[in-house]
């Protein structure tokens, strides 16, 4: 699944989009809801661990930790921004 | 036939009503940046009768490269002053509120009342979050926005009974996990596109015409022009704010706290004991100063100590430029010292008391 | 420490190199209106290096309620003047290149030739296809916004191998077709999104930074903050213009021919006779007027029967405004005579022959 | 079918959309081309005809006039504009 970043994301990944592997190949288990999918992040990104007020909309709509995602969903990341 | 506004008048959805509703329009744009610049420049074109400013910063070199109402001439005046002048030259009919102040939980309630619309205009979160508590409780929308490098935000929040800036993000971000006042920059039309956009969602909230931006944050992004919209719903813990919080973080980005030259007059004559260090140069020190001032040149700062016994240091300079630094560094210095900028420096003063 | 693109250079995908790019960067506005002003303002903002300015007509009052560059006490100057000082003020360091005139099929090719990149900011079909035709020519992208009420288009024509603006209007609408130079109206902020967006466009074509809206046409929908986009080709006819056409309509969308007062002078003192109408008041008149003018105030200029002997007729008032309508008017009525505005009236020809 | 309507075509027709039946019981003929289209939308709004410039997009991407549409595809009617 393909996940677009916004903001800091953007910046702490160095890239404005990130594929997430949807079988599990590699082992790692897959991110099945809101909160999984950061987790899964986290440990690739620990960076993004630190942002305790990141919005994930999937499908254009704000997504709350519980929310279910799945490989055809489109995904963002969305940190607030404060510039002015 | 020359009418002003013709050109918007004639537009069917718009009309001569459109143009009353502006006109009855009272706006408070919060912040003379990037965002704000545009938002009272168009809003100020168009005919929104009542407009308010606020901010208390100067105009600095860096600003010129977004904020297209400064000239070079501008270049340590107060943001305020320049702006009411501008935008008086620019609609003479316009009744322009200045409030010559940051946000703070004092005052926040007090201004925002006499509004209509509040424009989100600031360039941090802590006024972020003391502009959406206080428009919650006193059932004001208002118009957001904000940026990060290439990227902008765009949404209306409590427009009636809509989201708020909370429904997105609960709980203000600390400060070190989402850079804060622009530090990681931003390329100069952004606030521009952004600005004028919030333009935009103000006349549309004035008139009522087309669909108000509620319930959606539109995300822009300039390396391709690409504008995607999220929706997001009112979570009622957000919606049921009864009072301000007890702490917002300091305000002002720069973290300086200032005083209008007026205000540090009076505390002069009110005959306090006051601690003032004047950090221009020997000669300019020589030529002119206040009885009570002690000269600190800029560059020597760093070696002189100062006596941690003073509660509060007044800083002063010719224009309030080179003491806004001092003002900053000494406070980083000495954070058991509040220091105070006096704005507009030795020539402000030489014109209360000359 | 304070430079003044620091926000900007800060950023990774932009950049001292960016800035430097933009630095070297020439980019020609065509047209001083709602669309011009923002794209001006910010490239200036942002340095820009070399800008060019091209436009002849004057500020009228409807034009304040969306051209934001322009004070009241501006009214009646020439565009061009007032946006050469204001910028100027803005940043001392562009050049700026002021172009007093209209694009016309005589000086298209000559002028353009001289820039990397082409703002249409104009007000009129005629023109647009004349910078299309021109550019596909000279092979320079140009970077197009028009506006109808409420909505916008944006696009980037002719860039590399990419579209023109005749791949997606092939040929000119006639006049009866669509409305042209703004007679359907527009809101006040509307130029300002799209101008902003076309100010964007121009730095990613200079800098090489992000997407630039190739074959792309942006659509803005400003009563509900859509966007979308159209995906078109090129169509290589359009891509193979050798030479400019036989004739474009009128570019001035007032279609009135104007002349500088210098221009005027000259032609006075080549000896030629010449046939002068002053439309001020009878006292106006009587207090000062050049030797040769006829006084027919315009309120009864509609009475007055003018000879149609005369091939030539130059209008002068003391502004240039009045002469502008009299000359409109009288175009009109008489469509076998030329008539030509004096720009800058009485006033510019008083500091020519005082 | 829906039909999203832009700059003058919009002012024509008094509204931003316009709904196209794909049946055919009025007994009209169904548009199956892009001409097709601006013929069937020329008899009811026959300022529409004088358009000679008008672009149509079809799923977000210009169409020429034998381009075929069906009742699934997003049209919108795009007419040059003048304003600056």
């Amino acid at each position: 699944m393909t996940i677009l970043l916004f903001g800091i994301t953007k910046d702490i990944v160095g890239s404005s989009t990130l594929s997430v592997p949807t079988s599990s190949a590699t082992g790692r288990r897959i991110p099945r809801t809101v909160k999984e999918l950061k987790q899964f992040l986290g440990e690739t990104y620990p960076e993004l661990n630190k942002l305790s007020s990141l919005a994930v909309a999937v499908n254009n709509s704000y997504a709350t930790d519980d929310e279910a995602i799945n490989s055809y969903d489109e995904i963002a990341l969305i940190p607030p921004v404060s510039g002015g | 036939m020359e009418h002003r506004y013709s050109r918007q008048t004639v537009l069917r959805d718009f009309g001569e009503a459109g143009q009353a509703k502006l006109t009855k329009g009272k706006v408070l744009v919060i912040g003379l940046g990037g965002l704000g610049l545009p938002v009272l420049q168009y809003l100020n074109a168009m005919g929104v009768g009542t407009l308010g400013l606020m901010d208390q910063d100067v105009v600095e070199l860096h600003n010129l490269q977004r904020q297209i109402l400064y000239a070079e001439r501008d270049l340590g005046k107060q943001k305020l002053d320049v702006v009411h002048e501008k935008l008086h030259e620019q609609n003479s009919s316009t009744i322009l509120k200045t409030h010559d102040t940051f946000l703070t939980k004092e005052n926040a309630l007090d201004v925002i009342q006499n509004y209509d619309v509040i424009v989100d205009a600031t360039d941090n979160f802590p006024t972020r979050y003391l502009i959406n508590d206080t428009c919650v409780i006193l059932n004001k929308p208002f118009v957001y926005g904000a940026l990060h490098g290439f990227e902008g935000h765009v949404s209306v929040f409590n427009y009636k009974d809509g989201p708020t800036y909370r429904c997105i993000y609960p709980n203000m971000p600390s400060s070190d996990e989402v850079p804060n006042c622009n530090e990681n920059g931003v390329l100069g039309v952004i606030p521009g596109i952004i600005g004028t956009m919030q333009a935009l969602e103000v006349v549309k909230i004035l008139t009522g015409m087309g669909e108000v931006l509620s319930g959606k944050l539109l995300l822009f992004n300039g390396l391709n022009q690409h504008v995607g919209k999220i929706a997001f719903k009112s979570n009622l813990t957000n919606k049921n704010i009864s009072k301000l919080q007890e702490f917002y973080e300091p305000m002002d980005c720069e973290a300086i706290l200032s005083i209008s030259a007026k205000d540090f007059q009076s505390i002069r004559e009110s005959g306090d004991k006051i601690t003032l260090i004047d950090v221009r140069t020997i000669k300019e020190f020589n030529d002119n100063h206040l009885k009570e001032a002690l000269n600190i040149p800029l560059n020597e700062l760093s070696q002189k100590p100062i006596d941690e016994i003073n509660k509060v240091i007044y800083v002063i300079c010719q224009s309030g430029q080179r003491s806004k630094k001092a003002a900053k560094q000494l406070q980083e210095a000495y954070p058991s010292i509040t220091f105070y900028n006096i704005l507009g420096g030795m020539n402000k003063m030489m014109v209360l008391c000359p």
